[in-house]
């Protein structure tokens, strides 16, 4: 630890230079935005489907359209890999790095098994006759948002595997850092809160 | 020398400044907004004049201090004090800013609001004119529900450009005697006019200048407008929302006649078949 | 690193944040199904999905541990701003319903 | 919290292995890290932007100033746009279109957010670069992609986008609608999901950037006001603009694949048919909107911050109320989030909320004109040095207040009634998001051009330049309010058909007349510019005896800013007349011991 960190931590004030103010580096600041950022996409997707919603009468009901048990299956599956994903965080932080691979591994199969679930539904829903400009349901934004929503989760989520993919095979190699792989870890988790929001506010209400 | 130049440099570029100010509002006030022939409108006229009024005033202050701070400023050699303390900077600023809220805000509350609910949340009164625009590229289709006061059923899938503009259900006997014209409505004066407004394409915006009444047509919404005309004359409607090529002359008329002349009117557009203007 | 051990949980409380959202998951299904009154149900549903929403942001992505100014970051950044995007269109859409529906 | 710690450490010395060996022409000028080689990139970039962007002002000005006049030269040059020497019809609203759009992305977003942005920020707050310089470039050339698309959609089938800037849907949605809308509106949409992605990243870089790599002793209190103002501006961007990526989206997916997320039951385009079902042009507007209204304080938030920076430079006393005005910009910053419905007042929109978004809108008088009244006031007692950069921002602050008078009549439902769609708009936003920021553009640029390029622009046509440039510019939008008042429509291809409108064709006149003397005006900046570059006076490090950090380092500043030292901050970033050894300024670094600090 050098000298002017050291100075600079016990300033009195965070705000005043030369340190985070929160706490952090720049990394986390910056990936804390990337989220918000981010998350504000699904925030308009979600805000126009709310829209869409409200503004016309005949909308679906989502428990009509969707198996519940397999989106059940989906849900667990996917909070699942948030668990595998935290404990590869700790193991980074314990800087057990094969165990820490292991865990991100373990995750990366969890998500590729979630996008098998999602294709699965996809190709289930299509076969049933929805599209993105008709559905056999009732409105027909139906289709279009179900398909815009999950299909842009899905694209996070396909991300997020190619990260942790990257991720593994860095720190298998011991080229990571604790922090780098909090960072993966935290858009992961991420990926996984936006489903809980569109998991209740698509699927359910 | 150089500081010669300078502050005769400065004095003209206060000048420029000061010649803006007050210049812009002797041109601003020679110059009159279209006239107004619709009740509503004389209370957005009021906002209006109250605005212009309010912030003619504060636009040559402005530009004037500016001025005098920039022709002052350059004749000084060294600064007349270096801050002002925090209390006089907040008195400063606090004061003007919230005067100037106020009279952007109050100006509003008091004499915006009511025009705006007036506009928006007034029922018809029961005498009021009915009048239908379907408005599409580029021309005003107008209907009116003619003797028997009831408008024919249309719907979208019987638009066809040459014979059935406005998608009229023929075999629906209310729609037998409506009354179809392009690009003009003609209306009773002394009485309220209430408009519904559709479109089948773009967006549109009905604007009628000299009433104060615009209208944004959104497709697959139904705005109404009332209003109550105040003078008789042939006025224009024009389209101020961009929707196509022929946007700039998608040009109407907008007819306010005597009770009589639209009686006539009326009889003399209920015998012959509806037709093309 | 002898810092990192004070931060470093037990290897047992991802499981029971993932147990408590998988729980929540099945309150919530189970609310969805039974036949509540509409606005009960999208209030109830709501709370528990803020509930998983807390629990992930605050265990798994460690903003309990976190600056409380990287917390009111998230929460103003995202959270209220994607209410006030949705609150202040919400009136237009039922408006639009009342229009379209008038003959 | 050991950990941070060791981040604070990481973060401080991470990218030291970069700077340490020069590197060769390519990654120096090119795909160059350096923040300072990029912003400059950016303002290029941005100024040959608006090169463009006024080229298509000039073909809009021609058309409305002279309806009747044949253009026979530009017939040859735009052999599609012009046929048989008169302007088509589609070609106006392609070209309406993409000044609009050319100018508020391509070139005030470029030069004032991102050029100025990423070449002040590090040096302003004492940083060697910003947080994350890769991704710095990378923001840089994703943008060039989104700017090389743009331009390019002119020569796709149908020509470039023609539903304005705002790019509502039908208009923008159907293909048979206006022939921009056929590919034209497409490679529009997909630019600016390239331009979104840039500004992004570029937004990420400079919060991440003022949040953490403050030099020691630069607290948030001591920040310029330039830094203030891009870190909040950067902040709206974030939050802003996803919700137009979103509609950027769904409207490709209306375009191209059939759905119907702004497309209505019903529409009849052209005799068409549509099958198209269900959807709602407001939910556009409001997504649009939602960016497009914090959009615009993105642009006038930096503008306000190098005006404030400017003036105590050239006034010789610090700027009135400081912390006031940076309370102004955050809440300023965070009310221009609830706003947007302001856009749509007659749109058919919930009178309720109608009524709030006016309320709310003229709320943001209160902060914005105690911001104005701080400017002005930092003139006041001042001992006036009426160099170029200082004219540009008085110019700043004549438009500001002109344009935020303005406001008044747009925000306030009632009179916006008559006023929107009209001139007025027009006039009204060309004073801020145009005038506003032109002039702070052209003031940064004539105040940091030696910081940047290590030699003096002139001065006497630096002048001549204020004159062609402030002067006809106020007479344009000034009196295009008044075409407002008096009912004149915008977008209109020629004010011809209408008869109320008789009497705006002289005002046209008039006001294309003085376009032509602004964009003319203009040669004398590009002609400053790059005579200077070469035979400019040399610039010493400090010319305008200013205060902040940036001016503590050499003119151009070297590869790390400030050498390999860490730097100390001492004090704010106005400390003008107090006595010191140099004059009568202390610089952000001199010592509490030589000078006292005062604030």
């Amino acid at each position: 630890m050098s000298l002017q960190a050291s100075a600079a931590v016990q300033q009195a004030n965070r705000w005043d230079g030369g340190v985070c103010p929160f706490g952090a580096g720049w990394r986390t600041v910056m990936l804390w935005w990337f989220i918000i950022s981010d998350g504000l996409l699904f925030a308009g997707f979600l805000a126009a489907y709310g829209y869409a919603r409200l503004s016309v009468s005949n909308w679906p009901d989502a428990s009509q359209v969707f198996s519940l048990p397999f989106l059940t299956a989906m849900t667990v599956v996917l909070l699942a890999s948030g668990a595998t994903m935290t404990l590869a965080v700790e193991a980074a932080r314990r800087e057990e790095w094969s165990t820490c691979s292991t865990f991100i591994l373990v995750t990366g199969l969890i998500g590729l098994a979630f996008l098998g679930l999602q294709a699965w539904e996809w190709r289930h829903l299509i076969a049933d006759g929805a599209r993105m400009n008709t559905n056999p349901w009732g409105a027909v934004a139906f289709g279009a948002y179900f398909f815009v929503i999950t299909g842009f989760h899905g694209l996070h989520v396909f991300t997020g595997t190619v990260v942790l993919a990257t991720a593994a095979r860095r720190v298998w190699a011991r080229r990571a850092t604790a922090v780098g792989v909090e960072m993966v870890g935290l858009y992961w988790h991420f990926v996984e809160m936006v489903w809980v929001f569109i998991f209740t506010l698509f699927y359910l209400l | 020398m150089a500081k010669q130049t300078s502050v005769i440099h400065a004095s003209i570029v206060a000048a420029l400044f000061a010649v803006l100010g007050i210049g812009g509002v002797v041109y601003g006030s020679r110059v009159a907004l279209p006239g107004l022939a619709s009740r509503h409108g004389a209370g957005i006229d009021a906002m209006l004049d109250y605005l212009l009024i309010t912030t003619g005033v504060l636009f040559a202050v402005g530009y004037c201090a500016l001025a005098y701070f920039i022709w002052t400023g350059a004749r000084r050699g060294r600064i007349g004090q270096r801050l002002a303390s925090r209390r006089t900077e907040l008195w400063v600023s606090g004061t003007i800013g919230i005067a100037v809220a106020l009279v952007a805000e109050g100006g509003v509350l008091a004499i915006g609001m009511p025009v705006w609910s007036e506009y928006f949340d007034a029922t018809p009164p029961a005498d009021a004119v009915t009048v239908e625009v379907l408005a599409q590229q580029f021309l005003w289709n107008v209907r009116y529900a003619g003797p028997d006061g009831q408008f024919g059923r249309t719907s979208s899938d019987r638009i066809d450009d040459v014979s059935n503009p406005m998608g009229m259900d023929r075999t629906d006997p209310a729609g037998r005697d409506d009354i179809i014209t392009q690009n003009a409505i003609t209306v009773p004066s002394g009485r309220a006019v209430r408009l519904r407004l559709r479109s089948r394409d773009m967006i549109h915006s009905f604007f009628l200048p000299h009433f104060r009444v615009k209208q944004d047509i959104v497709p697959g919404m139904t705005p109404e407008v009332i209003f109550f005309p105040t003078r008789e004359g042939s006025f224009e409607m024009a389209c101020t929302e961009l929707c196509g090529l022929a946007h700039y002359r998608m040009r109407g008329f907008f007819d306010v006649v005597s009770p009589e002349a639209y009686e006539k009117w009326l009889t003399d557009q209920s015998t012959p078949p509806p037709a093309r203007r | 690193m002898s810092h990192a051990s004070r931060d470093t949980v037990s290897s047992a409380k991802p499981w029971i944040t993932t147990g408590a959202l998988l729980l929540l998951t099945f309150l919530m299904l189970a609310l969805a199904n039974a036949s509540l009154p509409r606005a009960l149900e999208i209030m109830a549903l709501t709370m528990l999905m803020l509930m998983q929403v807390a629990l992930i942001a605050g265990n798994s992505m460690r903003l309990r541990h976190a600056h409380p100014g990287i917390l009111w970051t998230f929460v103003g950044g995202l959270l209220v701003t994607s209410v006030l995007l949705y609150v202040l269109i919400a009136p237009d859409a039922m408006r639009i319903r009342e229009m379209v529906t008038r003959p | 919290m050991a950990q941070t710690t060791e981040q604070t450490t990481d973060m401080r010395h991470g990218s030291d292995a970069e700077h340490a060996h020069e590197p060769g022409f390519i990654r120096k000028y090119v795909f160059s890290f350096d923040h300072k080689v990029i912003g400059i990139q950016y303002i290029i970039t941005g100024l040959l932007m608006a090169l463009v962007g006024a080229t298509l002002a000039m073909l809009i000005r021609l058309q409305l100033g002279w309806p009747d006049r044949v253009w026979p030269l530009l017939s040859q040059i735009f052999p599609k746009g012009y046929v048989s020497g008169v302007m088509t019809p589609e070609f106006y609203l392609a070209v309406v279109t993409m000044h609009g759009t050319i100018m508020v992305f391509f070139f005030m977003s470029y030069v004032l957010v991102s050029g100025f942005g990423n070449y002040l920020v590090p040096l302003q707050i004492g940083a060697r670069d910003m947080a994350f310089p890769f991704l710095n470039m990378l923001s840089f050339w994703v943008g060039s992609i989104s700017a090389l698309l743009m331009i390019s959609s002119f020569f796709v089938e149908g020509g470039a986008a023609a539903a304005g800037w705002t790019a509502y849907p039908p208009l923008s949605a159907v293909a048979s609608a206006v022939p921009g809308s056929r590919n034209g509106q497409t490679v529009w949409l997909v630019s600016m999901a390239f331009f979104i992605a840039s500004f992004t990243l570029s937004g990420l870089n400079i919060v991440a950037t003022v949040f953490s790599e403050r030099a020691r002793g630069m607290s948030m209190w001591r920040m310029p006001l330039t830094v203030w103002s891009y870190f909040i501006a950067s902040i709206l961007g974030l939050l802003a603009f996803p919700a137009l990526t979103a509609a950027a989206v769904m409207l490709i997916l209306d375009r191209h694949t059939g759905t119907s997320f702004f497309i209505p039951i019903g529409l009849v385009v052209a005799g068409q048919h549509l099958s198209h079902t269900g959807g709602s042009p407001l939910l556009w507007q409001h997504l649009f909107w939602f960016l497009g209204h914090p959009e615009v304080y993105v642009l006038i938030l930096p503008a306000l911050g190098i005006a404030c920076d400017v003036i105590p430079a050239f006034t010789r006393k610090p700027v009135f109320g400081y912390k006031l005005s940076v309370w102004c910009l955050i809440a300023v910053g965070a009310l221009s989030m609830v706003v947007w419905g302001h856009h749509m007042f007659v749109s058919g929109m919930s009178p309720f909320t109608g009524e709030y978004f006016s309320v709310a809108t003229l709320t943001i008088t209160l902060p914005m004109t105690v911001f104005g009244v701080n400017m002005l006031a930092s003139l006041w007692g001042g001992s006036i040095r009426l160099r170029v950069p200082m004219m540009f921002a008085c110019a700043v602050l004549a438009l500001f207040g002109s344009g935020g008078l303005g406001g008044l009549y747009l925000g306030n439902a009632t009179a916006d009634m008559q006023l929107t769609d009209t001139y007025f708009v027009v006039g009204h936003f060309h004073m801020m998001i145009g005038g506003v920021t032109l002039m702070a553009t052209f003031g940064g640029l004539y105040y940091w051009y030696p910081k940047m390029f290590g030699r003096m622009m002139n001065e006497k046509l630096g002048t001549a330049h204020f004159w062609l440039t402030f002067t006809p510019f106020f007479v344009i939008f000034f009196m295009q309010h008044f075409l407002g008042i008096q009912g004149a429509p915008r977008r209109y291809y020629a004010f011809t058909a209408y008869d109320f409108l008789r009497e705006t064709r002289l005002q046209n006149t008039i006001i294309s007349s003085a376009a032509m003397v602004l964009i003319s005006g203009q040669l004398l900046f590009l002609i400053n510019f790059i005579w200077s570059l070469f035979k400019g006076r040399k610039a010493a490090d400090n010319p305008w005896e200013a205060t902040t950090l940036e001016w503590t380092t050499s003119s151009p500043p070297p590869h790390d800013n400030f050498g390999p030292h860490p730097l100390t901050v001492h004090r704010w970033a106005y400390e003008y007349g107090v006595p010191s050894d140099v004059g009568d300024y202390a610089d952000q670094r001199v010592p509490k011991e030589r000078v006292a600090v005062t604030a």
